[in-house]
């Protein structure tokens, strides 16, 4: 167990370094940098001003200089400065964290809370009205653009209670808070939600065909037990994999999220950031992001060995 | 009773597989599943090969055909080692030697018709094609019993036992001469059991295929086999001729294996188990003689040093330190 | 009418996240907004009335200006109560660090510096004593005036980096600058220590930033906001807000940007004339507008039309250039002989690209311009260009036909002829150079007497349109607005960047 | 045990009829099908795979996957009541209680996160009000009855962590911890080792004298049967076709079927006679394969590989009769083949 | 006992159902929703194929004296800011999406596949190396990749297509090379090997065809979530630039300024996305019941 920790500790690492060099490599080769537009903006250029930022910024060096000054700096918990803020990238990102993790959590719980007890109901009464009325309802879920969920949200909100959810750093009440979390949060937890109910119906459903299970019944016990006690703790598995994959997808969709509801959090940042070529910032989210994923998987993993003894006592 | 050269001659084979773990996907283990088996097979001969589920039977059935590299050893055929050859200079050897699985059901791709499985070993080989590939598979059809018009049939569409009898006529289709029968009935129906075994002895009579036959039914390999060879743990622990050995068995493993056979006889009953305990792991294979852990009469010698096989008379060769390494005699 | 109240917090949203908060170094109103506010400038546009004109100027940081009696010294008496929000005073140095590093003079350099070429004719700025600053011209420019009232000429202090002003600007004005977090919000406080007494009214100004339109126009309706970005509500969603919040008063003004389309001159196909001609002859103007505003757009020269523009040609003598006559038919037919003389016809149609940002009000006029384009045998094919790639391209000259907005800061000619028009100049896209007329700038330039001025202005712009340089479409009308207790917002009709100083806007709540 | 309890039936039963709706058709995977069970008695089933010996079993527990699976027919009276007329309650109180059953694959009848021990457990506590202690205690001791060595580490373990003779031990602990009338082993050996097979069969036989209990062993292999079994029944595509002592039926088979089977089956050669089968003896074979349960023939659905069959044979379907005393079999020709053997 | 109906209940269960015909219209029955999702989808398919015919104007046609038209028998689905046809639009829109969804889903997957092939049958260190790309791609999420591919490749039809084909291609590799290290060691690749063919072939006719079922099974569930992608994209401004009728753009961009005033612009171009996607995904789980019983999730 615990060299299989390790092992994969190993591989996270090589992970991150492989994501390093891709989005390092991704975001230089094309043409165009934070001058072009700084400059595009301002709608003319002056050569000599353009090399002079350019030499300020760093942007005339060789790129495998830039990468190694970039993960040199990284290692020593120093990302560098936004070209566009001019503060340090720590700064910048820092501070969003909290938003966007509040904002995933709760759209986890979400998505947990409602997609598993739904999923499992759908899988034991498969093939019943209610089991197609939850398929149905949650691949409709899956079919709606998420932006245009966030908007219906919003457009609702606004003309059935006269106001909306506006990110606030500071809530000045409790219902308040509630509303620019929760809000938001249920509109990503919605998708991942319907996405949550069919893993774990078509896990219960494999589950519910194992030899165990009837085992299970042979001994006469109840189908609450069955479903509940027997079928969930195995179909749960592949559903925790699953959200863990989810929070990947979370991000992607919290990026959307953000933007609808004007949430200051780390996912919009990076698209702002990279509509600036704001590389110290794009870079180091990215990394982040992916920091994120990795150890979410990781967690998922080991998640999973602690439900499952053959995992937990093999290797 | 054999040609003085064997067709096949199996000696010191070992085949240890990796048990991997850590960091790095070190080798932490070994499983022994193969641990230096010998044995010699001539032409026209059946040898069965009888014992219990991981005691290597198939891993020794794989290496012989080199599907699986073998560890150590050497595999003659007709006096050639093949055991190190090239992929390409294995080719033309590859003809000599084919093999009938188990399970019936995967041992055909599901999304080819049962002509073209057959006919494939002669494209592969450039030995026919076109009409001429068509009529050679048809004979084989005929050969195995089955109708020339299901060559265009799924697999899905043949019951077990035509299955087994597809797989067979791909086994036959590149002239082998030498057939490795790894648990060929073990997933039939009594009642077609019989039908496949008769056939295998059919196939024989005609044209002296020489038969590794594997099983773990000990009345199936005593009914195709002339000889049979009792495998425990990756070590053949008695090899003899098929009456000798049933007869009169030598090894105490190959005795409890005899007396756990159920017999059809509802008045010879006899409900009491001669040994104990399950078989140990291959990856930590007991030191000394491997079955000394399940052994009633294993005495000190049997847990330091590992027996060889010796001769005990009459070409009747048994791995035990009872009786001065003949085994005991019941 | 009402008594003016105090405080209260003015919450704006802001369309998006400013590149810096240093409006020298800015070119768009996204800057100016959010941080006119800090500043003061010498003189500035009378904040209450819509047009301005050099008729509309006030001092601020300035008591007074004379101009010298040859118009080639312009000197400004300064006030002497103002502190900087670092309690530093304010003196002349700062008005002559301001200006010398604007042309580029002193040993501090901006980061960009896009407004250079405004102060061209200026020698030197020269001070006498702390409180006297003079602007000597190499000729007379009465310009110059205009563009020191220009939201776009703060004064920024001397004892401050132009890099500290990016991030943290130090102003004069009646708010001080608090916070900016990019994407975010920028927060402004009243400065106590304004010296105009008893200004602002308001405790501070918020800017929320928020790129996405639809969520904004919500916020704005679901009272979250006091008044819309500036400028920014389109037509479509004036009614759209109107429907929702009826009480929000809004405004609909022309706000002197142009959309024209930049014509690749140095390569074929438009290297011949005659296509550029056709090119004219082709557009539907009126279409244009229907479209972009619902008919609420003007069609004009290089200069913004009358009533809100002040140097635009009469309307009769606008007719009279190709392509602006009122019978779009009779001129495609034209345009149509002129494609055929080049070549052209109905069995061979000329393929070429249109190239332009990926930003709506760019891309939408490219799209009427490709649909009409087809009227004179033109296949255009739309290119969008990432922000990013969309200057290099245009300075590599790597398109034929590009779609362009110009803003005018200020409704003068110097600003609109020097920048867009003449040889070598930076913004001058199209590399349009011509001698002649780029004598007359000067001459027009250096005209003090205003009627002459403008009928040189009117004869310049009427070249340039015939010359297909920089083909003007029209001028955007665009609307803002704000909640009923919003007091004392103007919103200029003849310039987006110079109306944002707020000093005393109040909410009547 | 005395012969007393040994006379007296727990299990009857009757026309037992299900029928599976699938796409290709309407099986009879069990037709007309009645059989007891005596206490302490044990009862085979034989036959090939198909042939309905897992249905019977599982209609008996009325677990038969519903859908597709529909008992449509009989009865099935344990100790006096009709299992198919009860309740779902009073029918999960009979399961594990009173029937128990152990399952052909000891890999995966196990659930797989829950320890060995809890399984136990909860067999016990679904029908007794104990203790979770004392249902531990209970646990336990029925792995030390079934032979586990370290029986309290081992109810600790989960079933990965346990070699598959131990996990059918534990199933077989599992089944009896009730003490149930009557025990239903479907296939308990087929998946382990000969040298398995025997220690697990002995041991069933013997907890079953023990505990008195019935037992209906399924089994394809004639050797189990002749070893554990004092009746059988063979079944032939979902139907029952004969029935006897098991001496009867080793003796003297009646229906060409069993005498086939019989005959297919190659015989370990005796110990003390040199002379077993030889290698180029062919055995006896059954022709043609056993029919598809939709696709069966009108008459005897033996028939079409019957070397005796008749006219007759391919037209109805012969009854079940009792040929000699306790001993039935469905086939118009029994009555020679008696009077032959 | 209740009286059982076996008609009705072999019916149910499709046993009437042989031969080809009679076996598609009992699934089609047996899966009313995937039967449905199969229609939108042909649906769909069809008015890519037959825009031309099917749109009385040019979706890129402009016209001013005819924008903002609400639905009429002119314009079914009215008319957008500029005049243009919105039925029209969406029509062609279908393309557009249909380009994506299946060019992406395609590129994807083929790449998937050919790593996922490569990697669970040559193991060694290809599969070593392949994993590790797979674990980087499947590191970033989906949408964040696609976002700093189309920024960093700019917003043009390939180049969205590409954004979004790469991502899958992890998705796709994993499930492609489980199916590889299962089918590997079935007896019949052993066999195969046995009579001497080489690796190649064998991955080729013995394992490759076996793993379509599964790849079929999930390029169907992809193809949905691109066509979301695409719109995501387009929100964020770095979907399918214009002049494509890209659904996606449509709706995002007038869901802004039309919602109220001309709602039709927002409510069409919304029903074709989610119709499509839902149509998409029916298919898609009816066709993992029907081909893969046992790969779900
Ligand atoms: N590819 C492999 N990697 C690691 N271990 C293996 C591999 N193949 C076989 N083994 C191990 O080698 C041992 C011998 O296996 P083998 O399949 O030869 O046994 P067998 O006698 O054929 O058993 P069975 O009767 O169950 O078919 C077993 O312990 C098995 O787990
Ligand atoms: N879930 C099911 N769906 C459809 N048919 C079924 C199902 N279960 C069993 N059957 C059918 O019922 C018949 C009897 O099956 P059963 O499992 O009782 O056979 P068996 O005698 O136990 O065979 P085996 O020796 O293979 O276990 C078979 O022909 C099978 O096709
Ligand atoms: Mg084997
Ligand atoms: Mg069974």
């Amino acid at each position: 167990m615990f060299a299989y920790i390790v092992r994969r500790l190993f591989l996270m690492l090589v992970t991150l370094f492989g994501i390093s060099v891709i989005i390092f490599v991704l975001l230089r080769i094309v043409p165009g940098n934070i001058v072009d537009i700084l400059f595009a903006a301002a709608g003319y250029v002056d050569p000599a001003d353009k090399v002079n930022l350019e030499r300020d910024l760093g942007l005339n060096q060789p790129i495998v200089m830039q990468y190694l000054h970039w993960i040199g700096g990284l290692l020593h918990g120093d990302l560098g400065y936004s070209y566009v803020s001019e503060k340090p990238a720590l700064e910048e990102i820092l501070p969003r964290i909290p938003i966007t993790a509040r904002l995933a959590g709760l759209a986890l719980l979400f998505s947990a809370s409602i997609g598993i007890p739904l999923g499992v109901i759908s899988a034991v009464h498969q093939g019943s009205k209610l089991d197609y009325a939850l398929r149905v309802v949650s691949l409709s879920g899956l079919s709606l653009p998420s932006f245009w969920l966030g908007l219906l949200i919003l457009m609702a909100s606004v003309s059935l209670f006269g106001t909306m959810p506006i990110f606030n750093p500071n809530p000045t009440t409790w219902i308040e808070a509630l509303a620019i979390y929760a809000v938001p949060a249920m509109a990503v937890g919605f998708r991942s939600a319907a996405l949550t109910m069919r893993i774990t119906r078509s896990s219960m459903l494999e589950i519910l065909r194992q030899d165990y299970i009837r085992t299970a019944r042979a001994k006469g016990a109840s189908e609450a037990s069955v479903n509940y006690h027997h079928a969930l703790k195995n179909a749960v598995l592949p559903v925790i994999t699953v959200v863990g994959i989810e929070a990947a997808f979370l991000i992607g969709g919290l990026i959307v999220t953000e933007t609808v509801f004007n949430i200051p959090g780390i996912a919009r940042f990076l698209v702002e950031a990279l509509r600036w070529r704001d590389y110290p910032i794009v870079q180091n989210l990215v990394m982040f992001i992916a920091v994120v994923v990795v150890v979410v998987n990781f967690i998922v993993d080991m998640l999973y060995a602690a439900i499952d003894p053959r995992i937990r006592f093999g290797d | 009773m054999t040609a003085p050269r064997p067709l096949l001659e199996v000696s010191d084979l070992v085949k240890h597989y990796a048990v991997r773990g850590g960091i790095m996907r070190r080798q932490v283990g070994t499983v022994h599943a193969v641990d230096g088996v010998s044995f010699a097979l001539g032409t026209g001969e059946t040898l069965g090969l009888v014992g219990e589920s991981g005691c290597g039977k198939s891993t020794v059935a794989r290496t012989v055909l080199r599907l699986v590299e073998p560890t150590s050893g050497a595999i003659r055929l007709d006096g050639e080692d093949i055991a190190r050859l090239g992929k390409t200079a294995l080719r033309p050897y590859r003809r000599s030697m084919q093999i009938v699985f188990q399970d019936p059901f995967a041992s055909l791709n599901p999304r080819m018709t049962a002509g073209d499985i057959v006919g494939e070993p002669l494209s592969v080989h450039g030995l026919a094609t076109g009409a001429k590939k068509q009529e050679r598979v048809a004979e084989l059809f005929q050969q195995v019993g089955l109708r020339p018009d299901q060559m265009k049939n799924f697999p899905h569409q043949f019951s077990g036992g035509q299955r087994q009898r597809i797989c067979i006529a791909r086994a036959l289709s590149l002239g082998p001469r030498l057939i490795v029968c790894d648990e060929p009935v073990s997933a039939l129906d009594v009642s077609i059991q019989a039908q496949v075994i008769n056939l295998l002895i059919d196939l024989q009579r005609k044209q002296n295929f020489s038969y590794l036959f594997i099983a773990h039914d000990l009345a199936v390999v005593a009914h195709i086999s002339h000889r049979v060879a009792v495998m425990y743990l990756g070590r053949i622990v008695e090899i003899a001729d098929k009456h000798a050995l049933f007869a009169n068995p030598r090894h105490p493993y190959t005795q409890a294996l005899l007396a756990s056979v159920p017999i059809a006889n509802p008045r010879a009953r006899r409900l009491a188990p001669m040994i104990d305990g399950d078989v140990p792991s291959p990856i930590n294979p007991p030191p000394g003689c491997a079955f000394h852990t399940r052994c009633r009469y294993a005495i000190d010698r049997c847990k330091t040093e590992r027996p060889a096989l010796k001769d005990a008379g009459a070409g009747h060769q048994v791995a035990c330190w009872l009786n001065d390494g003949t085994g005991r005699a019941e | 009418a009402d008594q003016p109240k105090s405080g209260g917090i003015f919450r704006i949203y802001h369309r998006d996240s400013p590149g810096s908060a240093s409006i020298h170094e800015g070119a768009t109103y996204s800057v100016n907004i959010p941080f006119m506010p800090v500043f003061n400038n010498l003189v500035i546009f009378d904040q209450h009335i819509a047009q301005n004109s050099v008729d509309t100027i006030r001092p601020e940081l300035a008591e007074s200006w004379a101009w010298s009696g040859d118009h080639k010294t312009l000197t400004f008496k300064l006030r002497k109560d103002v502190k900087w929000h670092d309690g530093k005073p304010f003196t002349s140095a700062d008005v002559k660090c301001t200006f010398d590093m604007l042309m580029g003079k002193s040993a501090q350099k901006f980061r960009q510096n896009p407004r250079k070429a405004w102060y061209e004719q200026v020698n030197d700025v020269t001070t006498n004593g702390d409180y006297e600053a003079s602007f000597n011209l190499k000729r007379p420019q009465p310009a110059l005036l205009s563009l020191l009232a220009s939201g776009y000429t703060p004064i920024y202090p001397c004892h401050v980096s132009p890099a500290e002003m990016r991030t943290h600007p130090i102003g004069t004005g009646p708010f001080k600058f608090v916070e900016f977090k990019a994407n975010e919000s920028i927060k402004l406080t009243k400065n106590p220590d304004y010296f105009k007494k008893g200004l602002p009214y308001l405790d501070g100004i918020e800017f929320t930033i928020i790129p996405n339109r639809s969520t904004a126009i919500l916020g704005f309706v679901s009272g979250k906001f006091d008044m819309t970005f500036p400028t920014e509500v389109s037509i479509p969603l004036l009614k759209d807000v109107k429907s929702q919040a009826p009480n929000a008063v809004c405004v609909v003004e022309p706000n002197n940007v142009s959309t024209n389309i930049i014509v690749n001159s140095s390569a074929p196909p438009f290297d011949n004339i005659d296509i550029r001609r056709a090119l004219a002859l082709a557009l539907d103007r009126k279409a244009f507008i229907q479209i972009m505003f619902e008919g609420q757009g003007d069609i004009g020269g290089s200069m913004e039309p009358a009533p809100a523009g002040l140097w635009a040609m009469p309307k009769d003598m606008l007719e009279s250039i190709p392509g602006y006559g009122p019978d779009i038919e009779k001129n495609r037919e034209q345009a149509r002989k002129l494609m055929q003389k080049a070549g052209y016809g109905p069995d061979k149609h000329l393929q070429i690209k249109v190239s332009t940002r990926n930003i709506a009000v760019y891309r939408d006029p490219a799209i009427i311009l490709i649909d009409q384009l087809k009227s004179i045998y033109i296949d255009a094919e739309l290119d969008v260009v990432d922000t990013a790639q969309w200057f290099p391209k245009v300075a590599r000259k790597d398109y034929s036909l590009g779609l362009n907005l110009t803003g005018n800061a200020v409704d003068d000619p110097d600003q609109s002829f020097y920048e867009n028009y003449a040889c070598g100049s930076e913004r001058n896209y199209t590399n349009y150079c011509n001698k002649d007329i780029e004598k007359l700038f000067d001459e027009q330039s250096a005209e003090t007497d205003i009627d002459k001025r403008k009928k040189l202005v009117w004869e310049i712009d009427k070249k340039l349109q015939e010359d297909v340089a920089r083909p003007i479409i029209f001028y955007a009308h665009t609307g803002t607005c704000w909640q009923p207790y919003v007091k004392n917002v103007t919103i200029m009709s003849n310039s987006s960047y110079n109306g944002y100083r707020y000093e005393d806007v109040w909410l009547d709540k | 045990m005395n012969e007393a309890l040994t006379a007296e039936t727990i299990l009857d039963v009757k026309n037992l009829q299900t029928v599976f709706f699938t796409n290709s058709g309407l099986f009879r995977a069990v037709d007309d099908v009645s059989f007891s069970v005596r206490r302490g008695q044990t009862l085979a089933i034989v036959g090939e795979s198909g042939c309905g010996k897992s249905v019977s079993a599982l209609s008996i527990m009325r677990l038969v996957p519903d859908p597709p699976g529909r008992i449509v027919g009989g009865a099935v009276l344990l100790e006096g009541t009709d299992l198919l007329a009860l309740d779902d309650a009073a029918m999960r109180d009979i399961r594990g209680n009173r029937i128990s059953m152990i399952f052909q694959e000891p890999m995966t009848s196990l659930n797989p996160v829950m320890r060995i021990g809890d399984q136990i457990i909860e067999a016990v506590r679904l029908h007794q009000k104990v203790s979770s202690r004392e249902a531990w205690q209970q646990a336990v001791e029925m792995l030390r009855l079934v032979r586990i060595p370290e029986p309290e580490r081992r109810a600790t373990e989960y079933p990965h962590q346990l070699s598959g003779g131990m996990r059918q031990r534990a199933m077989i602990a599992m089944a009896l911890a009730c003490r149930p009338a009557l025990l239903i082993a479907d296939e308990p050996t087929t998946a382990l080792d000969v040298t398995i097979q025997a220690q697990i069969l002995a041991l069933i036989v013997d907890l079953q004298k023990r505990l008195g209990t019935g037992l209906i062993l399924i089994t394809h292999d004639l050797g189990v049967v002749a070893q554990t079994a004092q009746r059988v029944i063979v079944m032939y595509a979902g139907k029952k076709v004969e029935e006897a002592t098991v001496e009867d039926l080793f003796e003297s088979p009646l229906h060409p079927y069993t005498r086939g089977l019989m005959a297919s089956i190659p015989a370990v050669p005796s110990r003390n006679a040199g002379t077993g089968a030889e290698a180029d003896a062919r055995l006896v074979e059954i022709p043609g394969m056993v029919p598809s349960l939709t696709k069966l023939p009108p008459g005897c659905a033996f028939a079409p590989r019957c070397k005796l069959a008749v006219d007759r044979c391919l037209e109805a379907y012969p009854p079940l009769e009792e040929i000699r005393s306790h001993h039935w079999a469905a086939c118009w020709r029994a009555g020679e083949t008696a009077e032959a053997s | 006992m209740a009286t059982i109906n076996f008609e009705a209940e072999l019916r149910r269960a499709g046993a009437n159902a042989s031969g080809g015909w009679a076996r598609l219209a009992f699934l089609a029955q047996r899966h009313v929703l995937g039967t449905i999702g199969l229609i939108i989808m042909l649906l769909f398919v069809w008015m890519a194929i037959s825009a031309d015919l099917i749109c009385r104007y040019d979706p890129l046609s402009v016209d001013s004296a005819h924008r903002l038209a609400p639905p009429s028998a002119l314009h079914w689905f009215g008319t957008d800011s500029f005049g243009r046809d919105v039925w029209s639009r969406i029509i062609h829109g279908a393309r557009i999406s249909l380009a994506v969804g299946i060019g992406s889903t395609t590129l994807g997957a083929t790449l998937g596949v050919i790593v996922g092939l490569a990697s669970g049958y040559l193991s060694g260190w290809v599969d070593l190396v392949f994993q590790r790309v797979t674990d980087i791609l499947q590191s970033l999420p989906l949408l964040v990749l696609a976002l700093v591919m189309t920024a960093a490749l700019g917003p043009s039809l390939p180049n969205v297509i590409l954004a979004i084909a790469i991502p899958l291609i992890p998705t796709v590799a994993r499930v492609i090379r489980a199916n590889t290290l299962a089918l590997r060691e079935q007896p019949f690749v052993e066999a195969a090997k046995s009579i001497g063919m080489s690796e190649m072939r064998i991955a080729l006719r013995h394992v490759l065809p076996n793993t379509i079922a599964p790849l079929i099974v999930l390029a169907t569930a992809q193809l949905g979530s691109t066509i979301l992608t695409e719109a995501s994209l387009s929100f964020l401004g770095l979907g399918i630039p214009e002049p494509y009728p890209s659904w996606g753009r449509m709706l995002s961009e007038s869901a802004a300024e039309y919602v109220r005033t001309a709602p039709w612009l927002v409510i069409f171009p919304g029903i074709a996305i989610s119709l499509a996607v839902f149509g998409t995904n029916l298919f898609g789980d009816a066709l993992r019941d029907i081909l893969d019983p046992r790969q779900r999730g």
